[in-house]
């Protein structure tokens, strides 16, 4: 099957996954919280006179583990529903090939469960 | 023109209700060091059933409670007084309250009323993070009623062990020690909380989510016991005019020499300055010098403190150690501190202020007798035996007819989340509308931070990037 | 020689200044209540802003506010005593603060402007999370010159509603019922908190973000109130002496009951018990019992007490239904339960305690007559028409002329960074130096921890190995 | 029958007690302050060390300190009523304590002794988060001593400072400024935290933990101050009768200028209204007021406060400027607003003020006269030095012996799990038995949240889902 | 080499690892906290008469780099101790191919480092 | 594109990404809190004369996709600048490759807007 990552901001992570499941039918998203430097410009703080800043902005990485069929469709529907207009900070999509994908409740391959076997 | 009767009226009752006040701010101390010494899955429920079952004891105490304990009656318990009028609470000195000479009905209530709300708020400390919601109203009424006879058996002039002349001025017996032989009868009726005790019965430690939380709620208590022991005059005069500063004076440095006994035997014994045990030995302290304070000297003060910093650690260790769950030590610190204390007066008690006091008579260091010794150990056993029996005769009951600890589950999700519907602290366990979680915001990445802070002048014109609002 | 009447002075003094303290201290109560039943991101402005407020109207209420209530004058407003000298504060009984007969005008102006802190402090509840800090500022100043000529109305003996007779022994109508009034124009100018209420127009669950604070906010408050009412007789001996203790009576089992009031109605009414509904009604029952607190029997306080937990459950869950977005729930609790308060006076005072207190005449219950109801409803009608209409005047023009409510990207960033530079719980959010995150940590893998907890003995033996710090 | 003595004795030692315990619940208002204003690491033993030295302090002074300050002597020390006896302490007005006319010995000892422990409390923020656990109880058994010696100067009527007339009402000099000296002296002996100046020298912020915290310890040391200010007229009757409230009104008025300077300040210099500025604008007020509190005119009061917050600012950034890492201010609110405040009475004292308390004369701007202000500055000086040089060479001497920073990596893991073998806020840091991380949460996932809030109808009716617990 | 990286719930975290230690011998784990959605049903909360939900339940991610012989024993000992009987909310598994497998502190390929090397 | 993903101390997450531009140029990456087991011990702690201990370190997990060119010089500047010269704790590198990498603002490849395109 193909894991598609994703980082998005985290005001998006419902957003992507409603519009994966309604344009790929997908169920199944597991979800980290992260932080990211890219492009874009950090926060700034201020305490008792003193100035810091970060360069790092929060995100958070969506893990889809999906069938091949599928997977530029759900990379697609990540891209279009991640997209929030700011000039920047929207993050990635990728995709790899994974092997073996287990299901652990019934021992049997993702394919065969969400196939309903 | 004013007479020097109502004047002395006017500042004892002064007196009386100040500090009545301190010692119910004392349901907050409770409420902040039991909730820091449990887990933050509980912190809202723990920290709220003190206002829950404050609030009962303070209905049922004056419907019944305060006639038990001093409305007149027999050598075992009062029989008069129930549901007292407004007469009875604005009256000086009156049937069935005359033994309150110098405040009104409702300042005697007030002051007592705290005490029993103490003494319940005790007994949870010991049950904490397992029992059922209804069963704070349940056995928070029995035990209201349970406390107050035996009140009036050491604090009533009609109460048996009053007569016997047993000292305890301001409750270790009374208070402290009966609280915790009802909590201790819940925490074996209860067993040990999920977790603590491993397949091969080890115990595990179960540490308190917020330790500053128990420093404050010791703080508090701290504060509160300045109205504990020396309000128990119920005068400005008792003792001699302005003696309850005496009494401040002892609570003081005996909660001073807690602290020092409770730090120090951690860390000689434990090889950690653990900060819980120093708390414990402080609050070991004040029970101890609770029915001390009138009556012995500042040296005896520091010794009845130190010993009983000396008995929390080796009492919390202990009751761990046979297999009883207490999470936050209430068996030791009001346990078996409490015995210490009562036992100590019989001791240390100077002869002349148990004579000015008119209670009891001097301690076996300056009289070589046992006879007030005796007397304190009557008392122990006495209360021992009606409190410890009908606590938990009551709870079993209550268990054995619909059970008095939660299901697994809820207790494991936490009884914020189960019992009341909402976390204690929401914002870490949930999505809340622009809660945490949902900014901008990321703790890692220090280096950096330090590496580019600018110059001050330069912040000081800096107006902050607004963070970055996306959509 | 000491003259009785410098006792007198004396007493009365202590009296007075140690419940003005009290009061005073319920601005912490403020802080960590409104700080629990609101959001992480807002935390430290939402505890800070009491501090901000009651600093403010301090100086307002020396300059003007204490002259306008107190200072002689006419029946809508006092024209005398603006910025006190040190002559005038030290002098007991004179003018223009004559009314105060046996305290110094210093302790007058203490105790005052510490209710004036407190009405201030409630109108904030309602209108949290979102308005700007100038606003503070500038509905602060006015806010407490409209409370004062209010106040000058029912509690100057110049006051039109004084000469009336309208019972408000200590402010359900002046300090409580004005604040909720205010708030409740702030609510409204402002409107609900991004994500309050859905696009379908449904109110969206926002949790405040630690109930211990909020606990412990109550229990101040509580404690608070014991000056708040009781120190209201302004002396050891209005009433007769020591009758303060009388009014600390019903202060306390009508809070006692509107725990169980509202803890009760939440559980049936919303199949939950939730905490922060007990916590509401404990206040609604303070709020409410303010007015009625000297004149009442101990029966009726729990009745009292008893509906105002029902009025809080209810009435926050009204506010929200009618799409108004009060966080903390002050219109409810210190708006709807003053007017309860204020009318329940009405109903319930005890025909002697008003004859002693010289302040109106028996409630209908007793009497019969609905004319002491019909007072207190024209001064409820008063009051609502000028404080809502003064508040609600200014904030619109504020609101007008520079608009009061933040930005919502500050709003949803929180106000304690876009306001103040930085986040109330700072390592929650950002890299700190040495601080959350950076250290070495990591708070999963329990199974394990629990598995290889080793014998105590061991455990006293060992000293923890330091944790390691790379590089 | 009660004679009127005894009835001025009974009034004023229920001030002098009661004051004396708000005072002693300052601890808690430092334990918060400080602890809010450094980082979770270290929280529970910021708090927790209060508890230590006030137990410390508490014994030490009933030890030694009382008679160092207090026990008759020559113009430098006390030498006599060491391990004072029941009998002193019971006893009003007798030697050695017999400077305490009106009220017993415990009173005068349990009111002199909360001031050491706050002067102590005060020594420890400047040396905040590096400082070994021993060095707590050898430097505060020392400044104690210290304290005691200094105290004798300043306010016992042998000491050569009382005798020329120094004007200190109740301690900016003898408590505030002497512990923001020995603060100084460890600050410079124990260097900056680790990460507080970078490699450029240049200072990064370490934003303290937990805003709100440190405005509930401000709300609290605000609280404990009508303790500390009104409290030091030792009886009802110095400075007249009920004097004291107006030493109240002063103290609550230069606060809340000090609030409003601070604030106020830090917007207009810092660009950001800071938080903690203004609560250390509080503090410097109050800190300020502290010496002139019974001296000055409320307007006096006013410029006192104003110019305090100003300094904490200015002081606050001087401090870091030249490179001394002050966690949490205490050397410019303690120290530099204290010199302040010494200062300003001798600019502002009302001579009749001064005349009724019979110490000292008026002030600059009433009299033209440099003499008052001479006295305070060679007071400030005299202080100064001795203080400063004791505490340093003690500190020095320790550290050269055994050290007194902890290592590194006991630094960079936390004082909380390196020296008490847990953190403050376990469930953040470790895996805990039933602890955060192991329940079944996630606080991700708003708008889904949001959107699906079914109408509350439905809700009322709804039972909440137990979270499911596998296995 | 080969990644496993496995979603599980956050109970069974050490009971995975033990498993694999014991199964395969292998030693070395990363630990992620991380929240999922799938067939499973949400949370339900109630604050003041007002109810929402999460559709988010919490897992923990573990990544696993082992050698390519004993990835299937890995993805097997994950499968059954993961397996926590509850209806539902197991989670996953699944093993992709990696490469430069390098060990920070020797800067030798892992390999080496684990024969020892 | 190459995927390269990073074991790491805490306290290296910020040299790590300097080292990487400074050497390959590259920015970009995303980092996720992460806890470790491996040959190192963990950490004991003591709460009222208890003792318990947890076999797990914090770490960081960092994300960096890069373009295959540079991904062996983004792997050797990690593995020098993650060293912290401690006994052990310091993790591990991969890489693994990757397809459809998208860029959610623009919807083009990364590679196009890394060109600038
Ligand atoms: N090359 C990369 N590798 C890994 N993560 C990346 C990379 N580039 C961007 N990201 C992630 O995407 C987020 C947004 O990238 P950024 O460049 O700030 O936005 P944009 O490309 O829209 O300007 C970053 O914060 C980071 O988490
Ligand atoms: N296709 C998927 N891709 C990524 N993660 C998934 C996928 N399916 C399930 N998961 C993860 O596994 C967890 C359990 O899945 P779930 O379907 O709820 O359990 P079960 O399959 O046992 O009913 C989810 O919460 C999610 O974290
Ligand atoms: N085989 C592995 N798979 C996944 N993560 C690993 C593996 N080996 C090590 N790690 C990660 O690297 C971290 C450091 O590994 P460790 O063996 O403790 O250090 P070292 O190899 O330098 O002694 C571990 O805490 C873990 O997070």
């Amino acid at each position: 099957m193909t894991k598609v990552e994703a980082i998005v901001i985290r005001e998006r992570v419902e957003t992507v996954i409603d519009a994966v499941e309604e344009q790929t039918g997908h169920v199944g998203v597991t979800v980290v919280e992260a932080i990211g430097h890219g492009r874009e410009r950090g926060v700034t703080h201020e305490y008792r006179g003193r100035v810091f800043e970060s360069r790092f902005l929060p995100k958070a990485q969506l893990t889809f583990v999906v069938g091949d069929a599928i997977a530029e469709g759900v990379v697609a529907a990540i891209v279009d529903s991640a997209r929030s207009g700011s000039e920047s900070g929207d993050g990635l999509v990728w995709t790899t090939r994974v092997a073996n994908v287990t299901h652990n409740r019934t021992g049997k391959s993702l394919e065969e469960v969400e196939a309903g076997g | 023109m004013v007479e020097n009767h109502d004047l002395l009226i006017a500042a004892s009752t002064i007196w009386v209700v100040i500090t009545a006040v301190l010692v119910m701010f004392m349901q907050a101390g409770f409420a902040f060091l039991e909730a820091g010494l449990t887990r933050m899955k509980n912190a809202g429920h723990i920290a709220a059933k003190n206002v829950l079952t404050f609030g009962l004891c303070s209905i049922v105490y004056w419907l019944v409670g305060f006639g038990l304990a001093f409305g007149g009656g027999n050598a075992l318990i009062g029989t008069d007084g129930f549901v007292p009028s407004t007469d009875a609470m604005i009256t000086v000195g009156q049937k069935p309250f005359d033994w309150f000479s110098e405040i009104p009905g409702a300042a005697a209530y007030l002051f007592e009323v705290v005490f029993a709300g103490v003494s319940l708020a005790i007994v949870w400390g010991a049950m904490a993070e397992r029992a059922k919601l209804w069963v704070y109203f349940a056995f928070g009424v029995a035990f209201t009623l349970v406390y107050s006879v035996t009140s009036h058996w050491i604090w009533s002039p009609h109460g048996w062990l009053f007569h016997l002349g047993m000292q305890d001025f301001a409750g270790s017996t009374v208070v402290h020690y009966q609280g915790a032989l009802a909590g201790l009868a819940g925490a074996l009726l209860l067993g040990p909380r999920i977790g603590k005790f491993g397949t091969d019965g080890r115990a595990n430690p179960i540490p308190g989510h917020n330790i500053p939380y128990a420093v404050l709620g010791t703080l508090i208590l701290w504060f509160g016991w300045f109205g504990f022991n020396p309000g128990s005059t119920l005068s400005v005069d008792y003792g001699g005019f302005g003696y309850f500063a005496y009494v401040a004076l002892t609570t003081n440095i005996a909660a001073a020499a807690g602290a020092m006994g409770g730090l120090i035997t951690a860390w000689l014994v434990l090889k950690k300055a653990d900060i819980s045990m120093m708390l414990n030995g402080v609050l070991a302290a004040l029970v101890a010098i609770t029915a001390a304070s009138g009556f012995v000297a500042p040296w005896a003060s520091i010794v009845i403190g130190l010993v009983s910093g000396v008995i929390a650690v080796y009492g919390v260790i202990f009751v761990e150690r046979i297999g009883i769950d207490d999470p936050i030590g209430a068996v030791a610190v009001h346990g078996m501190s409490g015995v210490w204390g009562t036992l100590a007066t019989g001791l240390f008690a100077v002869p002349l202020l148990a004579k000015n006091l008119a209670t009891g008579t001097g301690g076996f260091v300056y009289t070589g007798s046992l006879h007030q010794l005796g007397i304190q150990t009557l008392g122990l056993l006495a209360v021992g035996v009606w409190t410890f029996s009908a606590s938990f005769g009551i709870l079993w009951t209550l268990n054995k007819l619909w059970g008095i600890r939660v299901e697994p589950e809820t207790e494991t999700a936490g009884l914020d989340v189960s019992e009341h519907g909402m976390w204690g602290y929401p914002e870490f366990y949930i999505p809340v509308p622009g809660g945490y979680g949902t900014e901008s915001h990321g703790h890692l990445g220090l280096a950096h931070a330090r590496r580019t802070a600018p110059e001050p002048q330069h912040a000081h014109g800096a107006v902050p990037a607004p963070l970055p609002e996306p959509g």
